[in-house]
């Protein structure tokens, strides 16, 4: 009763926080006509701040970090990219109206990560005072591709079995490469680096931190914008995607905060690190999964799974998700 | 002194745009001219690498002069076949004159 | 198989880009790509709606392939008629031959 | 004479001062023909910044200010965006070699607010130390839209006037929707309900606060390289439009800066929001202002109007407006 | 009604535009129109004004509209005599159909 | 010896310091074949923001600085510029397989100055404490443009001998006009005026020097992802090219540091300011040369002369230039 009572005032409060304020913002002002532009240049670099905001902290933590600490959270990461898709393939696949691949591909886009869900997770724990392993969110491609992989594993497998009855081999490290190679991994990557080997704190303090809240809140103006642009895709393909789309983002959350659970009884993983973990399983990716997507599941259509992350998903995984899990470690953690 | 030639255009995805200058490559032309494009089809969208509001040129329109029009055919009938299937695009073929003809 | 069809090339304000394409749907084509462009014609100038320091692509040049010479006409006529009077603009017809001749 | 002493060493050190010198730096470049480009993507971010910032200060304002204080000001605005497309239409429309509806959009436009230059006198009361009352920049479309509704009205009454000899009746509805779904409305109306309802301080503290001045001085280089290269449009058009141009500003300044005296007579309204009045009122819209007139009257000639206001009038109610304003205040309330 | 012209094509280096402009303009033509572009060709590079990892578009593409076959020939002859012996660039021609002939 | 330990200890050290490692990033990325693009405007934005906040730092100082001290380091900068394309006409253009006017134009690269690499400089003596004379960035332009015009007239004395025997008259003129016309003089010289006469400081201090080194990471993380795509356009030119690129910036370095030390004898110029003189020297323009040389020598190749500075060049002026100087500069006047 508590829990519920403190998730609804942390879903009020929420609703004033900056981060929130601009995605709704967006929204409203989609919904209202605007033509606010923001341009692409700077978009793209919103992104490029938030990952090398992300990836740069995260490298100057694991240097201090104890590594052995990181193992069964890193393992976890894995094993619930993999299992969200795995979820999605019994469940959502098996819907009346609803195409294999194109339910394949919405799974591994929920099962990756979103980075811009992630920023304001940490930024929210920041405001709370809740303090967190710092390389937690360095976690973030331990969970993004083995999703993304074993989506279009599991589309390639499918197909080819619907034509020739007889499964084709699938190759693994081209989608690995690819999916390192794209935009979003390599600054995270390229980040955690600099953090990780080189002298990058001054940079990181004068610039990269501190430019990194003003960047994210323009990039949720322009989630909320897009999840309104969007919605219109959504009303083309059957309405089951919007139901999986409210539903899968708290499932999977909930199911990272409860192997979470377990490996802070087994470890000692903070709530902060539980928390981030939820937020990552229950955040679906935007920037780098759907053109992975694109070229590994090319029948998979675009509609489909882009208009359900990014119109309900994302929202959802930000206004209900994050809330619901601090609320949650509270009660747990200081009851 | 001109001569014709024909053009090849293929207006796509900006997602599929290597496979596309794979293909020309492949074909042996000469060179080839991207343009940045936005616009609406049958499918009614484009490839979804990022966000719609910030970027109206999701495609891309690419040319490409071709010495002989069987080369052109080639390069149409190959992009149609190996894209035209999963991703949006069109192709479409002019008749035009070129100068230098020693370059294409 | 190819066949012959009409291409409609409009070039005018960036402004008036949603009264264009209104019209081109209005006509029934099935679609139509648009590209940024500058230039310079006889107002000597385009739209203001913003620093042209900073904007050199003040155009859009929007191409429309048609399957009939009717609609083509019909789109060249109703665009020059409603706006180029006030609008700087030009367009111009050429033909083309299209692959998928479904498609249009 | 004091005034006048005073107003003459408000110039002089004007020139010194950052907004200014990155304008006459612009219009300096582009005579001699430099080459530098800001990118496009770079101006609008400048713009979006500047007005977030305007937008979010004035209302976390508004949230603490008396909303009665703010009833006369704000029925000034409206009163005094009205009479300038007036005074146009008696004024400009009628001299000789001037088209009725290239006067009537020059005077919308003039009516109408330009969100630099408020900008630009914001910083100097700040960098003066004149208190005012935050939530004046928030009056910003109270002027601007009436401004441009009353120029688009009368030029249609004109031209159905010239064509048919009977009016035909002009929808209000539709231009007021396109005003406040335009980029630099929607902007600044975001930032106000965001600083209004949300808690966004931090951000504001942390990013748009502090950025604004640097990106204003960007956005002032820009718009001096744009007076310069606007100037040639000007001369094709009757010299009036520059006489209008070097005039309207000053006198438009100054009418509104006499309204803003009676409300401080009356309510008790602060010299730094007289000036801000008269700041606004002096001003010509450069970003929201031209798209909806080029809409609304499409048969006005933008070279005249735009050249007008982009080449003389921007830099006569910057570089001579804002420091007589400031000196007019100081006369009367610091004698 | 409409009546044939043919249109110029340049594609060439961003860095000579202003050249190729100047030679539009005094051939007499009345407009032309510029779109950003990149590609390949044969000397497989472009201008190194800028890097090109952060530029794809180092090329533009020019089109003028022209009255007359010979203005069209005078443009393509001077534009490929004084710039593509140092600069990368191709020119060809397309019959159109302009709509508004006075206007050309 | 001690400075060769010195010097090795400094480049182990500066491979940790932010805008090395960015650079080495770049070229990481690039050879995996990252997709990262950074935007065309965030790219030329990066260059505005060093551009303005070398000049207007400069132009502060000089408003301090006894003119006079200016005089010999500024004539020094001019017989740099202009002896570095001489070298290169009697070295590198005497080579088999190397065309004469190619390799006057990568000279005259290499004698013009790269503002990134003088930007990494000044960050680098910031953090090693080492004062230097303010105004020596400003000196930029007086080794810039004499070797660039020397470049273009001995191309061109050397085409129109190669054509018809006698010499026609070169305009220098038009090439220093457009020289301070590109992009990036007028962005420094503007600058330069600014800080020189007008109020700045708060501006400066507020936006253009704090974001001055997150900027600067950026465009370091570009330059090594140019570096490593131009790599194969080197390969397509003649290996002496490779061989100059690595050998000149240290020659030309060491030449100016001589030539400072000189100048610090007769007029006591400072260690800081030499190094900063030996870091022009050796560094070879990558912004606003190439298209400059482009349109004065249009016969040379530019795959020779931007392969050979942007692959090569740069990254040695940068890695192996900077920290000799510095260890040079440490045995000399703290021995
Ligand atoms: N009739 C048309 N005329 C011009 N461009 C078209 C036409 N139809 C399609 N396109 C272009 O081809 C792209 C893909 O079309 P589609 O495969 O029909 O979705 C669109 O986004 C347009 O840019
Ligand atoms: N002769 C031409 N050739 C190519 N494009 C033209 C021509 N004339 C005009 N244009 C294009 O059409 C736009 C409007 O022309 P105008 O209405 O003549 O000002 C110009 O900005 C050019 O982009
Ligand atoms: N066969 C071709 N088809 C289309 N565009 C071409 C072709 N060849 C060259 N181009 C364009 O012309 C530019 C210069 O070509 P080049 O002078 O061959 O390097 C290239 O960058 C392309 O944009
Ligand atoms: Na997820
Ligand atoms: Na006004
Ligand atoms: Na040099």
């Amino acid at each position: 009763m508590e829990l519920v009572l403190d998730f609804l005032g942390r879903l009020v409060t929420q609703f004033q926080s900056p981060s929130l304020a601009f995605l709704l913002g967006g929204i409203v002002i989609a919904a209202l006509g605007s033509k606010l532009e923001i341009p692409d240049a700077i978009y793209k670099f919103c992104v490029f701040m938030l990952l090398m905001r992300i990836g740069i902290g995260g490298g100057m933590e694991i240097r201090a970090a104890n590594l052995t600490d990181m193992l069964l959270p890193a393992a976890l990461a894995i094993v619930i990219g993999v299992a969200i898709v795995f979820i999605g393939r019994v469940t959502l696949a098996k819907l009346p109206g609803v195409r294999v691949d194109d339910a394949i591909a919405t799974a591994g886009l929920f099962g990756a990560v979103s980075a811009s869900t992630l920023a304001v997770a940490v930024v929210v724990l920041e405001e709370e005072g809740i303090a967190y392993e710092a390389w937690v969110p360095a976690l973030y491609p331990f969970m993004d591709i083995p999703a993304l992989i074993v989506a279009i594993v599991l589309a390639r497998i499918h197909l080819s079995r619907q034509k020739s009855g007889k499964r084709a081999p699938v190759k693994i490290w081209p989608i690995v490469a690819e999916s390192l190679q794209g935009s979003a991994l390599t600054a995270l990557l390229l980040g955690l680096v600099l953090g990780l080997l080189t002298d990058v704190e001054a940079v990181f303090a004068g610039f990269y931190d501190p430019l990194f809240r003003g960047f994210l809140s323009i990039l949720m103006l322009i989630m909320g914008m897009e999840a309104y642009a969007r919605l219109s895709e959504l009303r083309k393909v059957a309405h089951w995607y919007a139901v999986y789309a409210v539903v899968a983002p708290l499932a999977h959350g909930l199911l990272a905060f409860g192997l979470g659970y377990v490996a802070h009884l087994l470890t000692g993983f903070g709530p902060g690190g539980i928390i981030l973990l939820a937020v990552m399983a229950g955040s679906s990716s935007d920037i780098s999964g759907p053109p992975t997507l694109r070229g590994g599941i090319p029948t998979a259509n675009p509609s489909a799974y882009v208009g359900a992350s990014t119109s309900i998903g994302t929202p959802v995984a930000i206004v209900l998700g994050i809330p619901l899990y601090v609320a949650l470690a509270q009660a747990l953690f200081n009851p | 002194m001109t001569h014709k030639a024909t053009k090849v255009v293929i207006i796509t995805e900006k997602l599929v745009l290597r496979q596309v200058t794979g293909i020309i490559e492949a074909a042996g032309a000469t060179g080839y001219t991207i343009v940045a494009a936005g616009g609406k089809g049958s499918r009614g969208m484009r490839s979804t690498s990022r966000p719609s509001v910030v970027d109206e040129f999701g495609n891309v329109k690419i040319e490409v002069i071709t010495r002989s029009r069987e080369m052109a055919d080639r390069i149409t009938e190959e992009v149609a076949a190996r894209l035209f299937e999963n991703y949006s695009g069109i192709t479409y073929l002019e008749e035009v004159e070129v100068l230098r003809s020693a370059k294409f």
